[in-house]
């Protein structure tokens, strides 16, 4: 299986789509000649063409808007916000429009169509190009929210993100596009929205994330496992609807429960996860779930100290996990 | 009126689609004030301008988008005084909707009647991403979506119309201006120009027509329909109209509308005008106006008999049609 | 003390300031000649003038981004929007630009403004006139989120956000609006922004909650009371950033802990509270944290019965007490 | 170029703007290329549109709120070399944000610089309410805002000009037309028609002028605030110009703008084109353009040394100013 990276996967699995699907189109500010201003979309518009590989003007309601009325006749549209910072505008077509189709007509009408945005902190973006927006989606019942953590898991999921008959939020962790590395299949594969992965077996405690967190998260686990801790890792990889069965399961195994995430700790999805855990599985608890998020301040600084004051890293995992193993 | 006048046929059904809407209108106020229907939303007054739309339309070809106050133009579209009367009743059958919706969300996706929100200006773009999907498949169907004046003071208004333009694509933006939204008069909306004027600043084609003539706006949207569907690009079309009820049911017109300026619209009232019209041309008899009305009144009766003995919704039906079937992709 | 309803004592906050100062003025759809869809701003326009009531186009970012500017240089805007599920449109000038003007000015630049907006079920609104959107707003620094529950709450909570310099979002229940009165004192004085309050004392369960919830959360304690189970209830009054203290305070005492909202369950702020708990007061827990809230559709669906299955009334509320207590 | 010509000092302070404005621009880029600058966004090429527009304000009364590619013009509004380079720096010092925003997010409270965020488009609507604000103080201060022609596709730039018309307040809507956002062509952001001529749809003056002529823009924006500060109502002016470099250094533009058409833009370079003219009709000699030179070459100097002595900001500061003092109301 070849190697790899997060952006590679990413734009493998919208080349073969759109091979394979003529109704699957890609749609975006830059997207076109550019290739996006990560080069997700690189070669698209020279291979599929203009009709195919929109380069839309700057109006972010506008291109889920008109992705929303493509999608009701059955096209594919999947739309780039060119950073998850700027899906504000858009957020009155996700969830009043895209996300209520279905419920609202009663199942007449419906919109599979897919929006990516690059999110996450950690390349010096500032207040508007680091935020972590997945929360604001998490809380709507129609939508699916995805982020992946591995380029398998990216092309996987991103296909069958492609082909759900509903619509799909795709979060890519900026960050992780070129450093993250993985094998990738050659052949066509999806992987099942709705299903978190344990990324890490382990007894002692239980940490849930998702996205680049997760390879962090495995570093830190490595790391205390010479300590004589064994942590396990669920990768949440759809966000929304959450697969509680996995969550749960393991915590029931453990015992105790670390939340990790790199958006900020108060409003996370964090919040929802420690809630349905101290609902359901209070009983296997021996330990407070404990949450390790950003500080609560709007969104990552520019300067590059603020920045590592912010985001949690590998040894703050490593901190906590240790922490909570010892409780 | 106009002189290139259609053919008789076409002339009654624009009349029966206009009375129809105008006795279910009725019907609806009279079950809101009975304390049987929570919400109503009145065309009242724009009937001529969504019948002479709709019918410019190739039913079952073309595309409507339409916003809750076209109920003129979905029954024009083909939808019956059943769908209209279990949808205000908010029944299971409800085809717009399964009840769930407030009355004025109108859809049938066999007529090609795309379902809305409430959300003001929310549906322009939808329009425009029909239309984008029906040029990439070759197509050469027409979208038309209605919307208020006030809709065009939205910023997914600006962003449908210049993408429709910068993409010449085949959609009709079909405006219906009566001067208000809810209470707000139309210098405070959209300010001292029309809104026929605003396509200008797409490059769009911007008409305006009285919204009053029905053959006026069926000539209108039917030129801008040849003139769109033969890749012409989108054109805009501003029907002057008029609100002759209040806003909603929740709604007192009275704190904003002068009484006179409302008595002066009714005495311009669409539907008299037209069937006064067709009478002095002798297009149309008292006996088959007659006729008309007589099976507008049965069928009203009928769907209303219908609609408000169905069964309640069970609790099972509030969890149906959250995700597609199977739920995981 | 005269009795006032939510409807009237919301107004009177604002007439009283508008008198005090005269850079307070009030903007939204149909606020001016009309006084508003629910009449919250009845009488103001004949009093104040067009200039300080000012009716808007359709156009909810607009409302915020033009009350941002005018707060730059210490008006003190009210705006309206319309009802709570028409906010969506104004989320991007919301959190991205008045929650984080002082933030990424440095503390130069701030945006002392009110944004006004009935939310909640039970008036036959259906799909887009039910929804409870307060979740969007609690996840973002900067802002403030506030929602009262009885008109002295509502009139002292409104002039202290008028008088708060930073931006504050002020959710208003509707059917609250007529239905709940109270007596409300004629001279001037404010309840502070950031402070639960005990609605009730009890001993044997704690109940978190805001809004009309916690005047059917009232009339369950009482019913269950005669049970013999002692109900303390917490009204949160400002959703963001949270009273911890007093929370988990409450928490402390009783050990057990049902949240309740009227916004869906999954994703709803009970999640954020629950994981303070969890996290910070674990060891005083004797049950685990229950939710009651509304189930996982997108809002509430317009048929009567549709309604009555999805938001949590005062039988439901006084069951989940019940089950709680009996743990 | 023109016949009323501003006087000398003018001249030279236009000449001294535009020139320092290049050379900081041209120290970020090798700081850039150093790794000692994460972000750099250029303003090179849009000098004359900038310099020219702000100058027509006055200074220290009336607002400026620009966009991240406006450092020229806040340089003409009292923004210092020292300034820009703690704000590239993201020094704690950096008087624009503190070092907590990118470079491009100009602001000095104390000269009527607002800030502005990164999202394109949202600060439209700000310059509209601080018009209000001014107009409900009895104040005729005048408001400027900058944006790229990219920005008039959002839905906010439509609400802003629409709000702005209805009130008829004093704002000056100042669009740079580079002919591209990042790399999306004209033709494809905003139509086949031109930013001045989408004035039209909001009953404003629309006055298209060439941006890189710096006496033209002067003598256009000046009218345009005569004209709004005496009640005239809002306007927008679109200045054709040019992005002579990359959008960021995290772009690569050889993919979308083909080189000749960049050279050829070089070629018009509006700074040499204003010192050329400044020569050629006896305006400022060389010894004057050797000694403001040297000024700028100091200046920068010694900003960039400053701003890269400065300490990093400790993780107190992190939480600085989330609230207002004390937090509770
Ligand atoms: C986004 C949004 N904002 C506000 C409202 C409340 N609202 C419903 S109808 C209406 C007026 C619409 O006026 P117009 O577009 O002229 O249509 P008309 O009702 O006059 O036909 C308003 C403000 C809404 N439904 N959606
Ligand atoms: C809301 C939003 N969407 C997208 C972006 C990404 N972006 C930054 S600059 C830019 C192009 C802006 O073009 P224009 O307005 O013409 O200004 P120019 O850069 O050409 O001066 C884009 C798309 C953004 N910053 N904000
Ligand atoms: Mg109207
Ligand atoms: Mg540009």
């Amino acid at each position: 299986m070849p190697e790899l990276t997060m952006l590679q996967a990413i734009r493998e699995a919208m080349d073969e789509e759109m091979a394979r699907d003529p109704n699957v189109f890609v749609l975006g500010e830059d997207v076109g000649v550019k290739g996006g201003v990560f080069l997700a979309t690189d070669g698209l518009f020279q291979k599929y063409g203009a009709h195919r590989v929109i380069d839309t003007p700057i109006a972010e309601s506008g291109i889920v808007g008109v992705a929303i009325g493509a999608s009701l006749v059955g096209m594919r549209p999947v739309a780039e916000i060119q950073f998850a910072d700027y899906i504000l505008p858009a957020i009155d077509q996700i969830l009043n429009e895209a996300a209520r189709f279905r419920y609202r007509s009663n199942g007449t009408w419906s919109c599979p169509l897919v929006v990516r945005a690059p999110f996450g902190a950690g390349v010096h973006g500032g207040l508007y190009h680091s935020q972590s927006t997945e929360k604001l989606f998490c809380s709507t019942p129609g939508l699916w929210v995805v982020i992946p953590s591995n380029p398998y898991d990216a092309k996987g999921l991103l296909k069958a993100a492609i082909r759900c008959d509903d619509p799909v939020i795709f979060f890519e962790h900026k960050r992780a596009y070129r450093s993250i590395k993985g094998a990738v299949p050659t052949q066509d594969y999806t992987v099942p929205l709705g299903k978190a992965d344990v990324k890490r077996r382990g007894d002692d405690l239980t940490v849930i994330t998702y996205g680049l967190a997760v390879q962090e998260a495995l570093q830190a686990a490595d790391e205390i496992a010479r300590q004589g801790v064994s942590v396990e890792i669920v990768d949440l990889r759809t966000l929304h609807p959450l697969d509680k069965d996995c969550v749960l399961e393991s915590v029931k195994k453990t015992g105790k429960v670390l939340i990790i995430h790199e958006d900020i700790k108060t409003g996370g999805i964090g919040g929802e996860i420690a809630a349905i855990i101290a609902e359901e599985a209070f009983d296997y608890l021996d330990a407070p779930i404990r949450r390790l998020g950003a500080p609560d301040v709007p969104s990552v600084p520019f300067n590059d100290a603020y920045e590592r004051y912010v985001v949690p890293d590998v040894a703050r995992m490593a901190k906590a996990m240790h922490d909570l193993a010892k409780y | 009126m106009r002189e290139k006048i259609p053919p008789l046929e076409t002339l009654h059904q624009m009349y029966y689609y206009m009375a129809l809407s105008r006795a279910i209108d009725t019907r609806l106020w009279q079950l809101g004030r009975q304390g049987k229907a929570h919400f109503v939303i009145t065309p009242a007054g724009h009937e001529a301008a969504q019948v002479g739309a709709a019918m410019a339309l190739r039913q079952g070809y073309d595309y409507f988008v339409p916003y809750y106050r076209d109920m003129t133009m979905c029954l024009a579209a083909g939808m019956t005084a059943r769908d209209m009367l279990l949808h205000v009743r908010g029944a299971p059958e409800d085809p717009s909707s399964g009840g769930r919706q407030m009355f004025g969300h109108f859809s049938r996706r066999d007529l090609n009647i795309v379902s809305g929100s409430s959300s003001v200006g929310s549906q322009m773009l939808h329009a425009v991403g029909l239309a984008l999907a029906f040029r990439n498949r070759g197509e050469d169907r027409v979208t038309l979506t209605g919307f208020g004046e006030g809709a065009t003071s939205e910023g997914d208004w600006h962003e449908a119309m210049n993408f429709a333009a910068i993409h010449q694509l085949r959609v009709i933006f079909f405006c219906e201006n009566n001067g208000y939204a809810i209470s707000v008069p139309a210098h405070l909306e959209i300010g001292r120009v029309g809104v026929a004027d605003k396509a200008a600043a797409y490059g769009m084609p911007g008409i305006r027509v009285d919204g009053n003539d029905i053959l006026a706006v069926y000539e209108t949207v039917s030129a801008a329909h040849a003139q769109t569907r033969a890749g012409g690009g989108p054109i805009l079309i501003e029907a002057m109209t008029y609100r002759l009820l209040p806003h909603s049911n929740a709604d007192d017109d009275s704190k904003y509308r002068a009484s006179e300026e409302v008595q002066a619209a009714r005495a311009r009232d669409p539907i008299t005008q037209f069937s006064t019209w067709l009478k002095d041309q002798q297009l149309m008899s008292d006996a088959e106006q007659q006729t008309m009305d007589a099976r507008i009144t049965q069928e009203v009766d009928a769907a209303t008999e219908y609609a408000y003995s169905r069964p309640e919704p069970t609790e099972e039906l509030l969890y149906q049609h959250v995700y597609a079937p199977g739920r995981t992709a």
